[in-house]
């Protein structure tokens, strides 16, 4: 049993799924959530576990925040799907003026509001700007949210588990190009902020979510070339940030690396980077976000505004003062749209 | 000038049946919420209560008739005008005051003020400073008590901008469409701050058409007299439990005070209404009216004896709350 | 399974005054409208075209009759089902072509992708990938006509989801409070992605009654009749010019594909509606029984050699836009 | 006349009024704005000459930002007035999906959208926690949008002349502790992104909107008593920032303090430190911003939970190599409710 592999999507379910078993307040809400593709697969298993344990609900994203919330402050555990980050900015009010606050403005008297909200974050295939944004950067500052974004089933399997034990509310981010993400069911379900998921000594990436997966791709590709070995610190929680494990990181390494999955500029990037130095000056620490525009539709231009698996690299080899100038690396994100 | 569709005092005889002591009872909490509010609104040009305070006096009887018909059990919500659905449901005057002095024994710690006031204990779940979120998380708490199979019913205090807020409008849908059990407490004082909402925001907006619109049931009720809304609000909720359908009630009331702070707008020279129009409105006191009512029944003497007691206890704990402590800095960073 | 509430190709008699002419003009732009879907159905499995895409195929009428009482300085705003409004309002199909196959020459340069059209000399301002959205900037057009005082209207295309967002009823309280001059084509296809709103999100939702509550005017049309939709609208916006006044028309009608995409549901196994469901709804074709009526009429050879020059001009164009170039860096960064 | 001295209140309603005069596409719109204190005091003289340019409306921040939009892309320039700006939470969609992004989705082809938003930042007096934020953070991300904080009626008039002649939208928030600012009128009429608005040598401070104002005070008391002269750079615009000033500024100094205000972890503050550390390595940077929780309503936790004057003073000091020990400062912020 336990060297079953297991897909991200399907382990979304199974998490959804056991918990719902062990706790009869979860319940699942959302638009569109018995639309046959059920979030990419996600919602399969818990939608034939417990069909009456979904709120399907008309387009109101404000108002069903808002609910989901109340429900949460009067005992239950809302999971509140969303097909799209971007749907969120209608929910932002229940999000940051109750969620995140409902516990300190009442100073623990009104109760806590557990609700765990979750959100795919589009990319490619012509979503354009509307489709395929990400808050992180945003949701991060608050300070009564959680803030997780699961790369590995098993990231997603001990996310899941905390967030729908823990009494704060927790936002759960999982990038399209993830679903489809394998591994061996035989990981410790031990919760941690953060997780090594490659070792080295020449160089390290601090990244998350699909950053994490293609700098996987870039590090095997140096090793392999240039026998050159680089630790990836996997963060899986950007609130609370795992200060620790980063400055242990850092503290092993010269040359750092730091990828987020928006554009970079006064984001988690530049927080990292403020942790680093105020603790190692003399660290070289290299930025990569997207560029500061929308997200443009057209797939030419789809390509330049992600940073593909060759700018990392180049990237990377210039930190690792490898010349390599010829060598090319493709990026394998081959998602298939239209939706 | 804005007028009440309804007569003065209509008619209180569908009390006559209850008790000398049930009819007591609900004076004393309809002079309880006015005298508090009153205390407040004395003391609040001291400055010791820094924090933007919206009173109620002049609508006692909503939420008084209301939350006679409820249970410990049921949850409550409302807007900004938090004191009086909070006083009504049992809170404790004393946190009351606390709060609103920036106390350490407040409802919230010290940590909300007045839009953030909460008695668990009593079903105030707690108030909020946003408009329309209490129609929204009382929606929710009906969810919960639908999902967890509990027979209570969560009822939702708001104002005029409230019901204008897409918020409002998607909540009623989706109660329609659940079967939520959820009372709408839509007190109508005519006002949203210094605007006339039948000649300003709400010149053509038809309450009773757009819930209707959504399937939920609707009633138009004197929020001055507390008979009516005592056994409206009583037919309502029975109607909520039987059929587990939500129901929305438009209460005519009005405010006396300005919308924040403790002066008559007349007073302060604001001109968006009329001296005049406060004193007609004053005449529908939800709390003098149905005291007329009470002498005539010969309960004189009671009164006065219920009145002195009421003012000496809320007095006392007043100044209870003054000497109480402040939050200090080991409290800052708790319950994030 | 969901039937019309009129009957079949009710009738078309009011255009029997209009002249041969005008007759084949509808037909031209209702013919049009079918091709140019059809084409990009036809060529969508390639994987050229990479981006979200929902087809209108069924749906004629409403654009085509609507846009024909526009003029040319009107605004036209749309939710996701974009094609047909932009076409209607002769947007260009190169254009239209080069947007979904990511091409600089694009209506949106490839930046938009099909939910982000738009044709502003035509009058289509653009539409959004946003539920609601269209219904808030039309309002918005329609305000600046207003302020400017300009005798033109403003037009938003939307479905059942976009109805449902407290943005729509915030936007229609507006309007009828301003006297915004704005036309509100609701397309009601029964359906939101796979869930039928008759049974599901809309279940008690009355549009006529909650249009009616915000003080709006109401006209319910058979939205496959492109007589009926050109008669009522041209009543409608003749009445918003008259009276500055908003107007919403509910458009009954019926999606034939896919939510998004160029596939029947019945050949993907999607089981949220059945075949014969969607086989009844094609009998009321708006460009098939608008084609009989004018076979009737012994328009025959006109109509055969009209669609055969649609054809060939359409196959044209969308060959020349697959030819023409991708945006490439230098127009990242452009227009930020 | 140009040696007027004027409030930042007064210099609100003049600069807004004088453009109106120039431009009648420009009008005014929120809920509450002819609220008798029309937004303290600043709408005064704008309603007065042009009442009929007031365009009131329910209480609808979602419906309203996109109507308001949507005349913005038909030819007007509408003012979105805000008596908070937690409101705008409710119109995050407009303003990122629509106001933002606008001119890029449709490649310039759809129109501008030069709408400008104004919305007052509370704090003090029992505001709590859902009055008195500032997203300026996360507005400043976006990539479309100008985002300007003026401290002084000179900023403001610079300010409200720019955005309402630029193409842009330009979000405008205005610190409740600033409406009394008074300054003369003789300034200078050119726009910037930024000014030094105190010149010395010591230190440097980074800094805008109220924070300016404290750092002024903090500033003039530390020149008095110990002749340390300090830099305060008064960024006016967040969005864009003003890099090259303050590399220039940072050039100079060896001691630099940045001052948000909203608590500062990921935020603008992480901003600045990662552009004066990528260029210049070895600059003491000190970064001061509000506690990572929401505003408490009690006068006393407000007191511990705001950065006052005596925070910044000693901080001041200690990067000044001052040793005060006994210097006590008053944090003059005297604002009286209710509202
Ligand atoms: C979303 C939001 N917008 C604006 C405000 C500012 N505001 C506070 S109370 C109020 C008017 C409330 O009027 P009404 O709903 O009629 O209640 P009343 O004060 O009359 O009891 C407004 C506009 C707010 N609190 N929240
Ligand atoms: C705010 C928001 N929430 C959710 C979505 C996802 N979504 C896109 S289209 C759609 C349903 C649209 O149905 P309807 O409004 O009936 O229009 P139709 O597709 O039938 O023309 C949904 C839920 C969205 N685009 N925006
Ligand atoms: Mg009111
Ligand atoms: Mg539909």
């Amino acid at each position: 049993m336990s060297k079953k592999i297991i897909s991200y999507s399907e382990m979304i379910g199974q998490a959804i799924t056991s918990n719902m078993k062990k706790n009869n307040k979860i319940f699942i809400s959302g638009l569109e959530i018995d639309y046959s593709s059920k979030v990419f697969g996600s919602l399969n298993k818990p939608f034939e576990e417990f069909p009456s344990r979904f709120v399907q609900t008309p387009a109101m994203e404000n108002g069903l925040c808002t609910i989901l919330a109340g429900s949460a402050i009067n005992g239950m555990r809302p999971i509140f799907v969303n097909n799209r980050c971007d749907f969120l900015l209608l929910a932002f009010d229940p999000i940051v003026n109750i969620i995140d606050k409902w516990n300190y403005m009442f100073d623990g008297n009104a109760g806590n509001c557990p609700i765990v909200i979750t959100a795919v974050i589009g990319r490619g295939w012509g979503q354009g700007a509307t489709h395929s944004q990400s808050f992180h950067n945003f949701f991060s500052r608050l300070s009564g949210i959680n803030v997780f974004l699961p790369t590995f089933p098993s990231d997603v399997s001990r996310v899941y588990n905390y967030a729908l034990k823990t009494k704060k509310a927790s936002i759960i981010l999982h990038h399209r190009g993830l679903f489809k993400i394998k591994e061996k069911q035989n990981f410790s379900k031990k919760f941690c902020l953060s997780n090594i998921i490659k070792k080295g000594k020449d160089l390290a990436i601090i990244t998350f979510s699909y950053g994490s997966i293609q700098s996987l791709q870039v590090s095997n590709k140096i090793e392999k070339k240039f026998g050159r070995k680089i630790t990836i610190l996997n963060l899986v929680s950007l609130n609370p940030l795992d200060k620790t494990k980063i400055l242990r990181v850092a503290k092993n390494h010269k040359n750092i690396l730091l990828l987020d999955i928006d554009h970079d500029e006064g984001g988690i990037n530049d927080q990292i980077f403020n942790i680093i130095k105020t603790n190692f000056v003399n660290k070289i620490i290299k930025k990569i976000g997207y560029k500061k525009i929308p997200a443009p539709a057209a797939e030419s231009l789809e390509k330049l505004y992600y940073p593909s698996n060759q700018v990392i690299y180049d990237i990377a080899c210039k930190l690792l003062q490898i010349n390599h100038k010829k060598n090319k690396i493709k990026t394998d994100y081959n998602f298939v749209g239209p939706y | 000038m804005i007028k009440s569709p309804y007569k003065i005092n209509k008619n209180f005889s569908k009390l006559n049946p209850f008790s000398k002591k049930n009819l007591l009872n609900i004076y004393h909490k309809l002079y309880f919420s006015r005298f508090v509010e009153e205390v407040i609104q004395n003391e609040y040009p001291n400055q010791q209560m820094k924090t933007p305070t919206h009173l109620g006096i002049g609508q006692e009887a909503i939420s008084v008739g209301v939350c006679l018909n409820l249970k410990k059990k049921d949850a409550i919500f409302s807007h900004h005008r938090s004191h009086l659905p909070y006083i009504s449901s049992d809170g404790s005057i004393y946190k009351l005051f606390c709060e609103l002095l920036g106390k350490k024994n407040g409802s919230s710690g010290g940590k909300g003020g007045s839009v953030h006031l909460c008695s668990r204990s009593n079903g105030f779940y707690g108030s909020t400073a946003i408009l329309g979120q209490a129609i929204g998380l009382a929606a929710g708490a009906g969810l919960a008590f639908k999902l967890k199979k509990k027979k209570n019913i969560s009822v939702a205090f708001f104002g005029n901008s409230s019901l204008e807020e897409g918020l409002s409008f998607e909540t009623l849908n989706f109660c329609s469409l659940k079967n939520i059990p959820t009372l709408f407490v839509y007190e109508n004082n005519f006002y949203s701050t210094e605007m006339p909402n039948y000649k300003g925001d709400m010149k053509n907006f038809n309450p009773q058409k757009i819930v209707k619109g959504l399937g939920i049931k609707y009633l138009k009720v004197d929020g001055n007299n507390i008979s009516d809304v005592f056994f409206k609000s009583k037919y309502a909720i029975d109607y909520i439990k039987k059929n587990s359908r939500p129901v929305f009630i438009e209460f005519i009331t009005y405010r006396w005070l300005e919308h924040c702070g403790p002066y008559y707008d007349y007073a302060l020279k604001r001109y968006y209404r009329t001296k005049k129009e406060v004193m007609y409105w004053k005449k529908f006191c939800p709390v003098a009216s149905f005291k007329k009512f009470l002498i005539k029944k010969g309960f004189n003497k009671d009164i006065s004896l219920l009145e002195k007691k009421i003012n000496k206890k809320v007095n006392l704990i007043y100044k209870k709350a003054l000497k109480s402590k402040k939050p200090i800095l080991k409290d800052l960073q708790t319950n994030v």
